[in-house]
């Protein structure tokens, strides 16, 4: 008995899934024997990723106390999990982000107008105005992510086991944060997942706070990560403030789903610096002392300080990168505020393929309120 | 007597019940040091600690699960789902068990649960945060299923859903949680399950609502006042299934007419058996046709929500063509 | 032509269409080397594989959740549910995603997936292997909604199904699955979706029906002509959502007298719809009310279940209310 | 990092999950290390619930046939699980068995005569024909198990959770098959039981099929025990063929439980003989000779040859027992099948604690209707 036990244990490679994978000390010193090789401009390219996501996070942020936008999840803190998962997709790889991925969409290709033309839901709102803090595009093979925590998890396994099916070499990677490990949509993902090896990447945003529930109030496992052990899907921790780590494991495991070889289960370790939502007040459930700790660990600074030392950047062209995007997303958001309103009929679209009776019904009833409404000069309160 | 809003009554319904009886106790994500989203369960944690006051993961199919477990034990959980939007992992649990284990164990167990939730539109909230799926609660038999408009009948109808011995299901419009205010009583009072409210009094035409449809149907019964002379009997049913029956009947003999308005999609949205009711018991009653006012038959949108919503314009509309038939 | 049973006729449209298709794939639990428990899926894994003939585990919320990311892909996947009454953990997959991804993409995706499940009682099922859950599906916009009555009609509409590009809910009443056969043509060919079929024509009254209830509308429509020579109509509207308005109002046009028999539970079950809907529309072509013959609101008990279930007493006493009134 | 994770590791004591804790031998020969000290009484109880579990079976199997029971759900090969486990519990305890736990039923308490009953759905029926293939009794602590699998899996942990809550001294024991560790509920359940610590034991009858799927392609995990490990849960696989292997364990955790140290997870390993239920046809997939495999595993001779072996049982009292039980057993059936239907309008009863108005108004159409079947001659086809 102890003997299988024990081979069955070195299988399960635990040391991955209770460990800490990082590269970079909090002072931004890399351990160089894990440092990935990267050119000069590939760093500069990621850290300006961060630097775009960080503004405009604060434009959104902005954005909603002037009303523009319904509602927006704070990236602040995360950034370098995002990024540097999804850094490490292909071309022809697809993505399934969740609510709190600004970055990863602007790694894949969507620009800021996108974004912010969708936080507006304004004419130009590619998903036309069907819901809030939830981007997408099919171009940029980025799937809308569903609000209901967790849902797009299984969607993910699908869509990669399909293309397994088919014979197409894509990989398929989803974030999604700890909360969302207490779902269902996380079991039958995972477990399909370990089953039939699709080439899927999964990406456990742990930022230690579901809304008001710490990590340690969701579960009872030790790490999130040792949870691939239930579904037989090789799992590993990584620091999630550390850009590079991320990247680094995240690249292997690209590396091997794309290979065939089927999926990874990562928890990146970071923190919420920010509110859960604009509608969420952080006060009522954790202290500004803990808040104030992990501000020491911004991936952002870290980073920076990381490039500092290998000498890619310095505090003249940073200030340069800043003011750059500082002032180009400006204008972005200029040119957002200035677009006209989704037409009313809009919330008839894409329903179904075609429109059925009931709604060309109901679309007439729609018009004819819009009649009377003008006519009795009645306002939408 | 104390004025409060929505919130503030739903909040004392609870305290007041945790006073009277140990077995009453809160859970759902969020709901102890946060005090829930819209602080319905502000607080209750520091007078009665995290064994009475539970913050669960975030998972609504657990939330309800464990909830029959413990209801079935003898406690009174009162389960909050964050929004009726994310009830749905728990629909086999409310499908399979809360409504059938009564039946399924041959009266021996039963399952006096409470899951509430806020509901509806009007608050931008989007696709799945502006949902009303009462239709879902109301076809499955075994569930109460009722959507208080008012702060008075919510903190009585609360009080009566935790002490009657069935499961109910119990929707809060979300939109109205902080607008009406009114005087609610300090001290214990109840309002009955299954009873509608007579909002307003008319000899024309009935209008059959509920949630925060009610305060929209007053402005369009207002408006027909106001254009036509007409006088609307509105009704608030309270409790959506069982539905108050003889009110509807009893007004409909008055006035002959009968709309409907509830925000629900209107394909089989709770309109759909109100009328299918009087037309299979009553249709010797009607002048016209029996007209629903309701959310189109598309998921709730993020933009022009209040066009989606039943709104004045369109009671009026509906309103006129029962009048004019 | 051959005669087949519905299983029959149902393995042969999965067969013709996975030949047709190779984005066509089946998933559910023991639909492989098991052929599904009522072998509808019959020996396709040894035609296709176990790529295309997916056995999953036993978790319904996986298999929707999965078949939408199939699906969103661009396969076209066929998931079989066991027994209906096993949906629910896959609801929040259903409302959430299946009927919504379309819209909530601004129409970027769409979700071309069929979920077909035995549904329906008869067969001494107990609670849990006998529901007609049509209700739940049909209320949620978004998705399409069919039950077919007869062997031809079942090839013809899961092959419509599959090819449509919107979710597709496919009930398969295991009662007559293998009690009625009938020619049905070894080629391809199509029932059009939302369009109902005229069972028998008549002037008295008409009864809008599907699944099995068409066959016991059938004899209680014999048993009304036999005893006072009335003359039914039977409309069998085959999709439930959107169902066939024209075919129902037209019939009504010509017998002013409406019955509609359903086996869900009567409280919103679909003849709520129906029915409101010629309340609102054209009640003037009523001479008496609307009677709808539906399950009790009850669960669908083990014992007494022809009792339950509407039967031929209970239909011919609707006929004999609207005929009498 | 290797530090901590090995410390974490070893927490997680992966050897009892991932191992086969058993006491006897294929031959039921006893580990004398292992053994349990049970008196000769006890030890022979054991043995009579086997045998009466066992002829039950093979009746209800029977009176399936027969017409007389909708469906039944065949024992055969599991009984040293049920009875195992079951007796573990002590008076006060409560059981959430499945639909497949006839020997369980038995040790609480419930007669051979409420159970035909039962499966008859005629009028002495406890759970008035409201469905079939399940069992329960609240005098004896039963709840009866819900169809859809797993779903009483979260109600065991909330019921155990309400008693931690109102401070009764209880152990909750629930049952449930390989295949209900995909659902929902088997993820809900165990997590909260993590976090909350109630006293509830879980036992997965590990039957090695769910239905036609064998259990590695329910999941890629190396064993089923090794799940706990992704809810904090301790856990164990056991020998489920081995009664006092799977007692003994049973018995560790209740103790555990009532003790207040929480929850187990127990994987008892075992292998159903029979069809999955009278409506199953398992030569569609699996072999003969599969089966005929583990026929030579069959608990219960291989409890015989221990009691032999320990001298608690000759030939002529095994046959003495089974005869005994036999014909008791036969007696109870002739009397259960003697019994009237349960009445017609039980079907409206037990919806709500009161009959609201629309079931009251659907009862009075119910009671015309069999008027007019009567007046008209029609008979329920
Ligand atoms: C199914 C569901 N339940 C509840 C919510 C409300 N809600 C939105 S985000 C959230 C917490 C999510 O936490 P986590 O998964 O850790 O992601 P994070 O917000 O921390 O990025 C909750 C409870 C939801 N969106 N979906
Ligand atoms: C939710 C649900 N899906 C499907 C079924 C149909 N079904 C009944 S038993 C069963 C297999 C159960 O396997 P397992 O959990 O291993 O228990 P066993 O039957 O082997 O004792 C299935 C699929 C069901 N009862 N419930
Ligand atoms: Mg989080
Ligand atoms: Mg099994």
């Amino acid at each position: 008995m102890n003997l299988i036990s024990q081979a069955l244990a070195k299988d399960l490679n635990l040391d991955k899934a209770l460990g800490i994978f990082r590269v970079l000390d909090d002072q931004g010193v890399p351990d160089e024997s894990l440092e990935p090789k990267l050119s000069k401009d590939f760093l500069l390219k990621i850290y300006e990723y961060m630097v775009r996501t960080r503004i405009l996070d604060e434009w959104l942020l902005k954005l909603q106390r002037m009303g523009k936008v319904a509602i927006h999840a704070p990236n602040k803190g995360q950034e370098a999990t995002m990024i540097g998962a999804a850094l490490a997709l292909r071309e022809q790889d697809w993505m399934f982000p969740s609510y709190r991925e600004l970055g990863a969409l602007l790694v894949r290709g969507m620009s800021e107008e996108e974004i912010i033309d969708r936080a507006m839901a304004n004419a130009d709102d590619p998903l036309k105005g069907s819901d809030f803090a939830i981007y997408g595009s099919r171009d940029k093979k980025i799937v809308p992510a569903p609000v209901p925590v967790g849902n797009q998890i299984p969607h993910a396994v699908g869509f990669a086991l399909a293309a397994k099916i088919m014979g197409d070499n894509i990989v398929v990677l989803t974030f999604f944060g700890d909360g969302a490990t207490s779902r269902g949509d996380f079991h039958f993902g995972l477990n399909f997942a370990g089953l039939f090896k699709p080439p899927v990447v999964f990406v456990i945003q742990n930022n230690q706070w579901a809304i008001s529930l710490p990590v340690r109030k969701q579960t009872a496992a030790p790490t999130l990560a040792v949870k691939g052990v239930a579904y037989g899907v090789p799992s590993i921790r990584v620091d999630g403030n550390d850009v590079l780590a991320v990247y680094s494991i995240a690249k292997e495991a690209v590396d091997k789903a794309s290979s065939g070889e089927g999926p990874t289960l990562i928890e990146s370790l970071t923190y919420r610096l920010g509110p859960h939502t604009t509608a969420d007040d952080p006060r009522r459930y954790r202290s500004d002392e803990e808040v104030k700790r992990y501000e020491a660990k911004d991936p952002i600074p870290r980073f920076r300080r990381y490039l500092m030392y290998r000498g890619v950047l310095n505090e003249d062209l940073d200030r340069e990168i800043w003011g750059r995007w500082r002032d180009y997303i400006e204008t972005v958001v200029r040119r957002c505020l200035s677009k006209p309103e989704l037409p009313e009929e809009v919330i008839f679209e894409d329903v179904y393929s075609e429109m059925p009776w009931n709604l060309r019904e109901q679309l007439e009833e729609f018009r004819e309120s819009l009649r009377v409404m003008k006519s009795l000069g009645l306002r939408v309160e | 007597m104390p004025t409060m809003n929505m919130v503030q009554a739903l909040n004392q319904a609870l305290r007041e019940e945790m006073r009277r009886d140990p077995r009453v106790i809160v859970l759902g994500e969020d709901v102890g040091y946060r005090g829930g989203v819209f602080l319905v369960t502000e607080k209750l944690i520091d007078e009665f600690g995290e064994l009475r006051v539970i913050d669960t993961p975030l998972t609504e199919g657990g939330i309800v699960g464990i909830a029959v477990g413990m209801a079935m034990y003898g406690l009174r959980p009162v389960a909050e789902i964050q929004f009726i939007d994310f009830v749905y992992e728990a629909f086999d649990q409310i499908v399979s068990n809360v409504a059938k284990i009564r039946y399924r164990s041959g009266g021996q167990f039963s399952v006096p649960l409470v899951i509430r939730s806020p509901c509806c539109g009007g608050v931008r909230g989007g696709m799945h945060h502006s949902q009303s799926p009462e239709s879902y609660f109301i076809h499955t038999a075994g569930l109460i299923t009722i959507m208080p408009s008012t702060p008075y009948d919510a903190k009585g109808l609360l009080k009566a859903s935790i002490r009657v011995d069935d499961p109910v299901i119990f929707l809060e419009p979300k939109s109205i949680y902080r607008t009406i205010r009114e005087e609610v009583p300090e001290e214990d009072y109840i309002v009955p399950i299954g009873k509608a409210r007579l909002v307003k009094e008319g000899s024309d035409v009935t209008i059959v609502t509920y949630g925060a449809m009610v305060y929209k149907s007053i402005e369009a019964s207002k408006l027909a006042a106001e254009k036509h002379g007409w006088d609307v009997e509105i009704i608030d049913l309270r409790t959506l299934m069982p539905f108050d029956r003889e009110a509807v009947l009893k007004s409909i003999e008055k006035t002959g007419r009968l709309v409907i308005v509830h925000e629900a999609p209107k394909t089989l949205g709770l309109g759909a058996e109100i009328s299918a009711y009087v037309a299979e018991n009553a249709i010797e009653l009607l002048r016209g046709p029996v007209v629903r006012v309701a959310g189109y038959d598309t998921p709730f949108p993020l933009v022009h929500e209040k066009l989606y919503m039943p709104n004045v314009a369109r009671i009026y509309m509906a309103i006129k063509k029962v009048m004019e038939y």
